[in-house]
């Protein structure tokens, strides 16, 4: 009934192991990553996941990620996605990986719920901007930058399941290295990912 | 504390001195100060709060839950026009842009001079002869350009009410069919001299006999009820005619109560004679009161009648008055733990249950609370037995019952049958055609369409408090089950979780289909809304709020479809309207400054 | 310096390529060039797109909140971001003074930071360039393919970062967004088995980096002729130093040379920024351009971070990694070393300091010590300035009388940082690209020069934003003739 | 032989008056709850307490036990609700986990770790709501606020001062301080008040202190809210 696949009720399934080393699968999966409007500490957890790396290499392949040079995502068997949606081109690049990316992640609370920097939705954009670019000590030529190049921010910071069908979710700020890699052998592996024994976490 | 005397001090005693600085009658005593300056102001109720020994946060609380209370400037000229599914039918959203415009206001918000604010709100309870409104508390009926222009032109002038021409204020009764109830005529006290005669327990046997059960809608046996508190321990017992009649689409209450007050009245004497009552309270909708001074009038005129008073009709021991009270725009007091919270000066927040009122209501005294029909009937009861009411009517279902009709039908009004009458004969009666489909229960009630029609009016079919809306072929059953949403939004009390946030979530959705960014899993969405409200919620108010939904979804899942634009995802919101204030801010307008917020060839 | 590319005199008519996302840095931003018919660089410039809003939304929260909540400006090193706040909150709980304890586990944490940022940044980003060529294909020129060609490297950068990640968790209590630090001290001290944990593995973080030196050195020395000249351009150089002139990246005072290595401006205490830093805003950059106040910002802008750091202290506290800054000044002949990717030769400096600094640090019993909290008189306002991994980054609040933030201006390293990198990007462009048939290989020369600068994209956009690098030719009149896949 | 229902078809022994949730955690069964505590009677209004008894949702705080009914409370379906209640509850405030000083140690949060909620799914509502810091030890952030009303009733019934209460209604319901100023400064509130120390969320809370207690040391991060609250129980 939602878009998302939670784990709903699926508390018999209560034996799989904690980030157990995971069978190669046939081939490898494709996986991109983006960071939208987040701060990249989902993207260092991903990396905390340490010597894991070098085993989770064996079982996957990068697509478009912030640690390769792959500038738009092509179609992918998994895509993660940090950060929530700010401005126009998040919403681009969110709908490009929709399009391509089989399973869809929110990874981290600013993609779940628009995380910290959603605490400016309460207040108008205006006022946002020229606080920062116009009306303060120690500026020069205040303004606000409006060039083309540059994508117009939102009214309000979105989650990304607000703008696009997400299939699953990994919450916390960020979610940690064993979450991460917990959450990711499941996944290749076959299993719908659970976070057990204390990886589930907010902050 | 920051305090400043409030203005009118000498008037605030006054009042407190009417309602005997008794803090149960807050909420009268808020009414009645909001009546000085067409709202409260704070010093206002820190005033009361202090007269009344009350923490002035409770107070503020109690303002804050009624919407007819306000605690900020609100115009001199309070105007809010009724807003059911019937007003909208009848044009009440053109009638009340035609208004503002002509004011040069918007809907919610005072107008600089604080002349005049105008809104919209629930159901007035002038189905019949709508679209209607309230200025000031004071009803107005079957209201269209011409009307809208004087009144106007009134409000401009600052005419005081009283001199508005008084046929504005002339309410119809629009009686269509009478049957046992409305065709008795009784000397007031008739009913009262048979029931002491036959003696409390004799009184009460005919009830049993009777078969009665409560009109409100839940059909609860009325002498269960009265015996269960006769039988409560606890003094003194209290006996509450609900005439909160909130409920989308009915308005009997406000007929017999316009018409047979003294029916009514009676009922609640009967009741106390049954229960051993001494007190009695008519708990009035804030709507209804229009019909406030000539209710007290009769209440005088039976009082001078020994009707009500000490030792009633002579009997020893049997005591029993009324008084009065007045609600102030909360649908939820319906609700009868709410309402009793209302009477005793509270926000009307649904008690846990059990303990029920009938051991545990009023001031936690045993409480009878009864529909406004429901005492009317007792006295046909009295007059004529409890076999002969129980033989009208079905197996289940004794007796008649009023059904207030409005919607696409020549002859909106009331009309009383005989318990068990088909939908189609009534749909035939009161002139409808090509009727789509019927809305019997009001708002929490049941959508039938026409392969339902052949169901019967009886608690064992489809049972009602008396709302019967129509709606023909031409009209939208999505749109009428979105008015519906709203309305139940808006009414929450906001008590428990699933009614609070689930309410306001499903009003989401519907408003998300009808902005055009529907998308098949918001169908799904909703579906779960509707049964976590209906399994989790508190009262009946959050586990009926889906009942609109639930039916036609099932019924007419076409009017949702045709809605989609998408049969996968789709956002809630409009993607490039929230770029317009970044747009705005820099002056750009390429195309980059744009997104579709539908995103083409995706779904 | 020159703007000469900043904006093309006549932008009509001109090619447009842009480089979006720049990848293999820690945000998002974009590159776009303007082209005229025959190719030549008419425009170069690097914006940063996105927008957050904190300096905004800080304002009226709580100021025992903010250390918490500012780190998730970013998420490479937050702790840079924790520890300015703290610093600047410490005044308004009336600590002026931390104890022992609280000072140097909020060292330990800074240094780690610094360690696992500057292997993160060397090992996971950069060295693909500089092991594979900026013209390597795209498919090897990551992690995985150094982990492929050269595993030992590869395995040594992650252990160097999870040694730096482990230091920040025993004394943060999480790796990302830790909360160990409040205003006035920290909240935790180590236990001894924490200590024996990360002194199990100190010892050989120090030998690794001392290898990841002399790897950068080699680097830097097997091709002078590109690693000298490669975005060259010279600048100011800024950041804090220790009162006696030694590296500091926790504390100090302000210090300036200009570009031929004179001390210009030195001793400004950290309260005094404002007098000093005024920051410009460019209608085409959510990233505001920082410059010396009194010296205009035609002249006033600067680099910070590693390279500036190295050169514009006295000496380095520590034995090792001094050795390895003698090694680097004598690099530069008696001139100051302005060559971008001299950057991530002086960044290994940095690290090897920084393992040497945790190493020593275990040592002290004082980080067991529960004397964690000092307070004192309420002030109401504070700066606090550190050394992050990119670069000097500054918190400045102000705190009203019922405990709320009413005040947040914050400077973080990239910023300081803007104009260099528009500069090397330029540079770049006008030495590699113009009048050339643009390929991937070349856009990556750009790229190249950005990531030297190791630009935290994120920290960046703490105003609202962020940084992506597509390239798009565009015909005379605007529509789109060619599209480089970057990277594709 | 004292009376007993079946719990998740365990029984449950109970004494004449007891709701299902008193005899359950009593008898080491956990069933949820935010708005309930053990001091106050049940109020009932946060939902999270729901059992099938009998086939029917009732509150099992509210809901006075009865001999052989068979109630449901540890099941896919009952949990599923309580995660809709929980994600309702998160959509409805701004529950910024990472920079709540209230984190490890919020009751919501514990529940929503208890029940698996990996996504508050709904649109978030983002209210603008106001931060109260007028009291000199006390802050108000009412951001966080669940509506529970122990702050109201510790206030009320315990402490003597009724410095709290619910206003508006509907969505719009929120908490007022009794002062005409709106400010907790202008009451007699005071950080030794029971309804100082009452909050399940991260409402009301001591000035200062922030993140005082380290990762690792908060209430929920050593052990779930079913085991600490079952704890309780025992001790």
């Amino acid at each position: 009934m939602s878009p998302a696949r939670p784990p709903e009720g699926a508390r018999t399934a209560a034996r799989e192991g904690g980030g157990s080393p995971v069978s190669a699968p046939a081939r490898k999966l494709r996986v991109a990553t983006t960071s939208l409007a987040g701060c990249f500490g989902c993207h260092m957890s991903f990396l905390d996941i340490d010597e894991h790396l070098f085993e989770l290499v064996e079982l996957i392949e990068f697509d478009r990620s912030p640690l390769t040079d792959i500038k738009e995502v092509g179609p992918c068997d998994i895509g993660l996605i940090e950060g929530g949606v700010c401005n126009a081109e998040n919403v681009h690049v969110l709908r490009a990986f929709r399009r391509n990316c089989k399973t869809l992640i929110a990874l981290g609370a600013c993609a779940v719920n628009g995380g910290l920097p959603a605490q400016r939705n309460h207040l108008p954009l205006s006022e946002c901007l020229r606080e920062v670019y116009q009306f303060r000590p120690g500026i020069a030529n205040g303004q606000i930058p409006n060039d083309p190049e540059l994508p117009l921010p939102l009214d309000k910071v979105r989650p990304i399941h607000e703008v696009v069908r997400i299939d699953y979710f990994l919450p916390g700020c960020p979610p940690s290295g064993p979450a991460i890699w917990k959450f990711l052998t499941d996944l290749i592996a076959g299993r719908t990912p659970r976070l057990t024994g204390g990886l589930l976490h907010y902050d | 504390m920051h305090t400043q005397a409030p203005t009118p001090c000498s008037a605030l005693d006054g009042i407190l001195q009417h309602h005997g600085h008794r803090p149960t009658e807050l909420l009268q005593i808020l009414i009645n100060a909001q009546q000085l300056e067409g709202w409260l102001p704070a010093p206002t109720l820190t005033y009361l709060a202090r007269a009344l020994h009350l923490p002035r946060a409770r107070v503020e609380g109690v303002a804050g839950f009624y919407s007819f209370l306000y605690t900020r400037p609100a115009g001199r000229f309070r105007v809010l026009f009724s807003d059911n599914i019937t007003d909208r039918m009848l044009g009440n959203a053109e009638l009340m842009d035609a208004l503002c415009r002509k004011l040069w206001i918007e809907p919610g918000k005072l107008s600089e001079d604080g002349l005049v604010s105008i809104d919209a709100t629930s159901c007035t309870g002038l189905c019949d002869q709508g679209p209607a409104m309230l200025v000031n508390g004071r009803a107005i009926g079957q209201l269209n350009h011409r009307r809208i222009n004087e009144i106007a032109e009134l409000i401009r002038q600052q005419r005081p009410l009283a001199q508005w021409p008084s046929e504005y204020f002339h309410i119809d009764d629009n009686i269509r069919r009478r049957d046992a109830l409305l065709n008795l005529d009784m000397k007031p006290g008739a009913a009262l001299a048979s029931a002491i005669a036959r003696g409390r327990a004799g009184w009460l046997a005919e009830m049993q006999a009777s078969n009665l059960r409560g009109r409100g809608g839940a059909g609860f046996a009325t002498a269960v009820k009265w015996s269960s508190a006769r039988n409560a321990p606890g003094e003194p017992k209290v006996i509450v005619c609900n005439a909160d009649e909130g409920e989308p689409g009915t308005f009997k209450d406000r007929v017999l109560l316009n018409t047979y007050a003294d029916l009514v009245f009676e009922g609640m004497t009967l009741a106390a004679w049954a229960v051993g009552a001494s007190e009695g309270f008519l708990y009035l909708r804030g709507e209804y009161s229009h019909l406030l001074p000539q209710l007290e009038a009769v209440l005088a005129r039976r009082r001078a009648e020994g009707l009500l008073g000490m030792r009633i009709l002579h009997e020893p021991g049997f005591d029993f008055d009324i008084r009065i009270h007045l609600g102030a725009g909360a649908y939820v007091c319906g609700e009868e733990s709410a309402l009793i919270e209302s009477l005793e000066g509270k926000r009307g927040t649904p008690r846990i249950r059990p303990p029920f009122p009938v051991t545990c209501g009023y001031l936690g005294r045993p409480t009878v609370v009864n529909n406004v029909e429901t005492l009317a009937k007792t006295c046909l009861i009295a007059l004529q037995g409890g076999e002969a009411f129980a033989a009208t009517g079905t197996a289940q279902s004794a007796g008649t019952k009023l059904l207030s009709i409005s919607g696409d039908c020549a002859a909106p009004g009331i009309y009383e049958y005989p318990f068990g009458v088909s939908i189609a004969r009534v749909l035939e009666d009161c002139g409808a055609s090509d009727t789509q489909a019927v809305q019997v229960g009001g708002a929490s009630g049941i959508c039938l369409a026409g392969y339902e029609f052949q169901r019967r009016i009886a608690y064992e079919d489809v049972p009602t408090a008396g709302a019967f809306m129509i709606f023909d072929g031409t009209r939208d059953l999505f749109e009428v089950a979105r008015s519906f949403v709203h309305f139940f939004t808006h009414e929450s009390c906001g008590f428990c979780t699933p009614c609070r946030v689930g309410t306001a979530l499903l009003k989401g959705f519907m408003d998300k289909l009808a902005d055009g960014h529907g998308a098949q899993a918001d169908l799904a969405d909703i579906d779960w809304l509707d049964r976590l409200l209906k399994n989790a919620s508190h009262c009946g108010l959050g586990s009926a709020a889906p009942n609109p939904v639930i039916d036609t979804l099932q019924k007419f899942r076409p009017a949702y479809e045709r809605r989609l634009v998408s049969l996968d995802f789709e956002p809630a919101f409009d993607l490039d309207a929230a770029l317009a204030e970044a747009r705005q801010l820099t002056a750009r307008d390429d195309p980059g400054a744009h997104l579709h917020t539908h995103e083409e060839g995706t779904s | 310096m020159s703007f000469e590319l900043e904006t093309a005199v006549n932008r009509e008519g001109l090619r447009r390529v842009a480089i979006d996302p720049v990848s293999r840095v820690e945000g998002h931003g974009k590159v776009t060039l303007l082209l005229d018919e025959a190719g030549h660089v008419k425009e170069a410039r690097l914006h940063i797109v996105e927008f957050r809003g904190f300096e905004k939304f800080i304002q009226g929260r709580p100021y025992w909140e903010v250390p918490v909540m500012v780190q998730r400006l970013c998420g490479i090193c937050p702790v840079s971001h924790h520890l300015a706040a703290a610093k600047a909150l410490d005044p308004v709980v009336g600590a002026l003074t931390l104890t022992p304890t609280a000072e140097k586990i909020r060292r330990l944490m800074h240094y780690g930071q610094i360690l696992q940022s500057h292997a993160l940044h060397f090992f996971h980003l950069s060295s693909p360039d500089l092991l594979f060529g900026f013209e390597s294909p795209v498919q090897q020129r990551n992690i995985v393919g150094v982990a492929a060609a050269h595993p030992e490297v590869a395995r040594q950068g992650v252990l160097l970062r999870k040694f730096g990640q482990e230091v920040i968790r025993i004394t943060a209590g999480k790796r990302v967004h830790g909360t160990g630090a409040v205003p006035g001290g920290v909240n935790k001290s180590l236990t001894a088995a924490e200590r024996d944990e990360l002194l199990a593995d100190a010892d050989q973080m120090i030998a690794w980096s001392r290898d990841a030196v002399h790897l950068a050195r080699r680097l830097h020395e097997s091709d002078r002729a590109l690693y000298d000249e490669f975005g060259l351009f010279r600048s100011h150089l800024f950041s804090l130093v220790r009162a006696d002139g030694a590296m500091d990246l926790y504390d100090g005072h302000l210090r300036l040379r200009d570009a031929r290595g004179h001390i210009v401006r030195d001793g400004i205490p950290c309260a005094d920024y404002e007098q000093h830093i005024v920051e410009e805003v460019k209608s085409w950059s959510y990233m505001k351009f920082p410059f010396m106040k009194d010296l205009g910002p035609a002249r006033g802008w600067y680099k910070v971070g590693p390279l500036a750091r190295v050169q514009n202290c006295d000496f380095i506290p520590s034995a090792l990694a001094e050795i390895e800054r003698q090694a680097f000044i004598a690099h530069g002949e008696g001139e100051p070393v302005h060559a971008p990717l001299a950057y991530h030769w002086a960044r290994m400096i940095e690290m090897l300091h920084a393992a040497e600094v945790i190493r020593s640090l275990l040592d002290d019993p004082d980080l067991l010590s529960n004397q964690r909290m000092n307070e004192g008189t309420k002030g109401r306002e504070g700066v606090g300035i550190i050394e992050a991994p990119r670069g000097t980054l500054i918190h400045h609040y102000r705190v009203d009388d019922d405990d709320l933030v009413s005040y947040c201006n914050l400077i973080v390293s990239t910023t300081h940082n803007n104009q260099a990198m528009n500069e090397a990007v330029r540079q770049v462009a006008r030495r590699y690209l113009d009048g050339r048939q643009l390929t991937e290989g070349l856009l990556n020369h750009i790229e190249v020069a950005i990531r030297a600068f190791d630009p935290c994209l994120s920290c960046a956009t703490h105003a609202l934003g962020k940084m992506p690098l597509v390239v798009e030719l565009l015909t005379a009149d605007g529509s789109l003739a060619d599209r480089v896949a970057h990277g594709g | 032989m004292s009376k007993q229902f079946l719990l998740d078809g365990q029984p449950v022994p109970f004494e004449d008056g007891q709701s299902i949730l008193e005899a359950a955690r009593k008898a080491g069964h956990y069933i949820p709850s935010l708005c309930w505590h053990k001091d106050f009677p049940a109020h009932g209004s946060c939902k999270l307490c729901i059992v099938k008894a009998a086939g029917r949702h009732v509150s099992a705080c509210a809901t006075p036990a009865k001999e052989g009914w068979e109630v449901e409370s540890n099941t896919p379906e009952m949990n599923g609700e309580r995660r809709a209640l929980l994600q309702m509850l998160f959509v409805e405030g701004n529950h910024f986990c990472p920079s709540c000083e209230k984190s490890g140690s919020c009751e919501l949060q514990a529940l929503g770790y208890e029940y698996e909620m990996l996504t508050s799914r709904f649109r978030h509502f983002y209210p603008d709501r106001p931060v109260d810091a007028s009291h000199p030890d006390v802050l108000l952030d009412f951001n966080r606020c669940i509506f529970c009303e122990l702050c109201v009733r510790a206030s009320r019934d315990v402490d003597g001062k009724s410095v709290f209460a619910l206003t508006g209604r509907g969505i719009n319901k929120h908490l007022v301080v009794n002062a005409e100023s709106g400010r907790l400064a202008d009451t007699d509130f005071s950080k030794d008040d029971l309804a100082a120390h009452i909050c399940p969320v991260g409402v009301i809370l001591h000035k200062g202190p922030g993140f005082a207690v380290p990762i690792g040391e908060r209430t929920y991060d050593a052990a779930s809210i079913r085991s600490q609250k079952l704890k309780e129980e025992e001790s």
